[in-house]
């Protein structure tokens, strides 16, 4: 019976135009959502946050260096998982969503590595160093990068899916691998550095305001995602009725 | 038509004529051998060129320096690896095989680290005197390159399958496959530092090992996968 | 006679284009099936989806009933295909391709190499690396394996390209024999086939004529260039690219 | 409320900088990634138009 329900539900999904209408409903409830997490987690972090007794102020970067490089790597999982079912049934939508996941993810990527730079200046006196989180971070970009290049290299639609899709499985294999590796070979040349987040107990009112920045970024992201992949179905279904209906009547 | 169907059809066979037919050519091009052996030499005599020949400084960087520069030589003889067969239509007839197309990129696979990895591998020593490797290095040096370099190979068959289908690939597959590296030469250039230092180096080939072991059993499949998306390209 | 190879409904869309749809087919034992059309209406792309090598198509392809998504080994050993570029390795002689795709098939003793490349015109020519040869005798080369691999199904893909008006009676005439002895082929080409048995056509592109006017003037002219294309032009054309 | 005084705020003890570099980025870069679909609905809904237009000109 469950397994029927999700059976008709994933088939669903896979129709465009389900996709484009039930998105079209969400997008302002995740879109409200995310706008309110982060002004409420912006606000409390910078303005009612304690600050950091080593490291002061600069302290409060971490809402959202964390949060963009949590996104950095689930979106890099997302997108993956999108790609590995549009590669095995065939599915267009999985395949649109995988494409738009990317240059959020790069863009994450990428606020969480110039949030880590900006805020190891005060805290190690240097705009770059080789600390094992930073490091990871660079590497995922270059892997998006990759992801987004090989994308764009096709002329085929169909082919440039599957094989960024290959791709982006490679990767997720690889990502653990790279994160083990990256973070022993931080400690073969840096004994003993002190990372930036861990910390061993923050007190609630500083992780709270954390905690409502994570959720207020997936929210994000989850809206912008809609809003690519909406875009995408529009662009590759032009020349169905519902769509030059659609885009006609607005 | 001819009467005699006398043989069977044998992956096997398949594997081994595959692995012969690409041996003969390259043996009948050798410049596929040769030329990232000497790209490997060149890269490596620049560093003490560009930063400093002082025996001390260069015996820090020596493991650092041979392994990036076998990895990149590695990764520009990648191109070449199913353009040929792309271009002249056997790439198709390939797939069409009646054999897994796994084991098929296994064979391609394995002669190209048959002419670029092991020659590399066995080139390393000399360059290794030539950048004051200390003495204890050297064999952990060469084990580690043996270890890593059909790693390398394999990892490298997914980006050359995934862009063989491309009118123009310049830098795309350097981009693609120099992240997947970067495990195999933090624990190559980490193995050979650790001897240097007098500790134990068991454990990181352990890793290369697995890491090798991983790339055998995934790459040829997603290399396979990457090789039909192409063919449709 | 039993039926080699059907496919029903077929229908083919590359980066949303369609090139043909509803496309039923079938071919017993004995049959050699044309696919013409004017360029650009997906010959070859019906030829690559039926040899397996086009992944997304709609409709099902059947090989002696079963479909073949259920069993393609089975299907591929029975199969040989000759594609738009022959295969053939310049760097090797005409002999040493032939042993690795014996060694992807069945193997293949000298002597039947020998004689392979004999019925097509190229004895003296076994130890010469490839590249000494023209076009016309790389494309030889790879129809010497229709005298090697013993497949039932055939599946050629302008396998006159580059051929001499005598090559060209000597392949219609192995065709023939081929389906008398209850094989099958299918092929296209833009040559008139003059051929003993009957030949069955399947014309692609008509009802995207009929669709879009302004094609017709293109498709008229087609056919009119079908019969009387020179084997040489389609030679260079094969040359260039 | 953690700050006594509105300078205190922005000086953000002496990080002010680092902390408004990173907000300040961070917050052009999400604004620009809901802006950029936003513009691509518009373009595509315009060349639709267009393209409607066109045809009603050559029936």
């Amino acid at each position: 019976m469950m397994f029927e329900t999700f059976r008709t539900w994933f088939h669903r999904m896979g129709s465009p135009k389900w996709f484009y209408d039930i998105t079209g409903r969400w997008i302002p409830w995740f879109g409200g959502i995310a706008a309110l997490c982060l002004l409420v987690g912006t606000v409390w972090g910078l303005f009612f946050a304690p600050q950091d007794y080593q490291q002061g102020n600069s302290f409060r970067i971490i809402y959202i260096h964390v949060p963009a490089a949590i996104l950095a790597q689930s979106i890099f999982f997302t997108m993956a998982i999108a790609g590995g079912i549009g590669l095995i049934w065939k599915m267009k939508v999985a395949d649109m969503v995988a494409k738009s996941c990317a240059p959020i993810g790069a863009t994450m990527t990428f606020i969480a590595l110039f949030t880590g730079a900006v805020w190891g200046k005060p805290t190690w006196g240097a705009w770059w160093v080789w600390d094992a989180r930073l490091t990871s971070m660079l590497i995922l970009l270059f892997l998006y990068f990759g992801v987004i290049a090989l994308q764009s290299a096709f002329d085929s639609k169909q082919s440039a899916a599957r094989a960024s899709a290959i791709l982006s499985l490679v990767g997720v294999v690889n990502i653990p691998i790279i994160k083990y590796s990256v973070e022993w070979w931080n400690t073969l040349h840096q004994p003993a550095t002190f990372t930036l987040t861990e910390k061993p107990a923050m007190p609630m009112e500083m992780w709270m305001p954390l905690l409502v920045m994570v959720i207020g970024f997936y929210c994000f992201f989850a809206t912008v995602l809609m809003m690519r992949t909406r875009n995408e179905i529009l662009e590759r279904e032009k020349r169905t009725q519902w769509v030059q209906g659609l885009l006609s009547s607005q | 038509m001819t009467d005699s169907s006398v043989g069977q059809i044998s992956t096997w066979r398949a594997f081994t004529g595959t692995l012969k037919r690409d041996l003969l050519l390259v043996f009948r091009r050798r410049s596929d051998i040769v030329n990232p052996l000497l790209f490997f030499s060149i890269a490596v005599t620049l560093f003490p060129l560009g930063i400093s020949p002082e025996p001390e400084f260069l015996s820090n960087i020596a493991a650092g320096v041979l392994w990036v520069c076998a990895l990149l030589a590695t990764l520009l003889s990648l191109d070449s690896l199913f353009q040929q067969d792309m271009a002249d239509g056997s790439l198709e007839q390939l797939v069409i095989s009646p054999h897994p197309l796994f084991i098929l990129v296994l064979s391609k696979v394995l002669v190209h680290w048959l002419v670029t990895g092991l020659p590399l591998t066995l080139l390393a020593p000399l360059l290794a005197v030539m950048m004051f490797l200390p003495d204890e290095g050297f064999g952990t040096l060469f084990i580690t390159l043996l270890l890593g370099t059909p790693t390398l190979s394999l990892i490298g068959a997914i980006g050359a399958a995934l862009t063989v289908g491309l009118r123009k690939t310049g830098v795309l597959l350097t981009l693609l496959i120099l992240p997947l590296y970067i495990p195999i030469l933090i624990f190559g250039t980490g193995a050979v530092m650790a001897t240097s230092n007098g500790m134990a180096v068991g454990g990181h080939l352990a890793i290369l090992g697995a890491m090798f072991l991983i790339a055998l059993v995934m790459a040829p499949l997603a290399a396979g996968a990457a090789l039909k998306i192409s063919l449709n390209g | 006679m039993q039926e080699l190879l059907s496919g029903q409904n077929l229908a083919c869309e590359r980066d949303d284009r369609l090139l043909f749809s509803e496309l039923s087919f079938s071919l017993s034992c004995g049959d050699v099936l044309q696919i013409a059309g004017p360029n650009g209406t997906g010959k070859t792309t019906l030829l690559r989806m039926l040899a397996g090598l086009l992944p997304d198509y709609e409709g099902e392809i059947c090989f002696k009933g079963q479909p073949v998504l259920e069993d393609p080994e089975r299907f591929r050993e029975n199969l040989l295909y000759i594609g738009h570029h022959p295969g053939i390795k310049l760097n090797l002689t005409p002999e040493e391709n032939l042993r690795w795709y014996q060694a992807l098939y069945r193997p293949a003793s000298a002597e039947q190499i020998h004689y392979a490349l004999a019925r097509v015109k190229l004895t003296g020519y076994e130890d010469v690396p490839c590249y000494t040869l023209s076009a016309g005798q790389h494309r030889r080369v790879a129809l010497a394996r229709l005298f090697l691999h013993p497949a039932p199904l055939w599946i050629l893909d302008e396998p006159f390209t580059a051929i001499d008006q005598g090559g060209v009676k000597e392949i219609e005439q192995l065709l023939a024999d081929h389906a008398r002895q209850g094989g099958g082929v299918i092929l296209t080409t833009h040559h008139n086939l003059s051929l003993p048995a009957e030949l069955k056509v399947i014309t692609l592109g008509q009802s995207r004529q009929q669709k879009e006017s302004f094609h017709e003037k293109d498709s008229q002219l087609n056919t009119e260039q079908v019969t009387e294309q020179d084997p040489f032009t389609v030679d260079q054309r094969g040359e260039h690219d | 409320m953690h700050f006594d005084s509105f300078a205190d705020f922005i000086s953000m003890g002496g990080h002010g900088l680092y902390v408004w570099m990173a907000y300040g980025l961070t917050t052009v870069l999400l604004v620009i990634n809901f802006v950029l679909p936003v513009m691509h609905k518009r373009q595509l809904v315009k060349e639709q138009a267009r393209k409607m237009r066109r045809e009603q000109q050559t029936p």
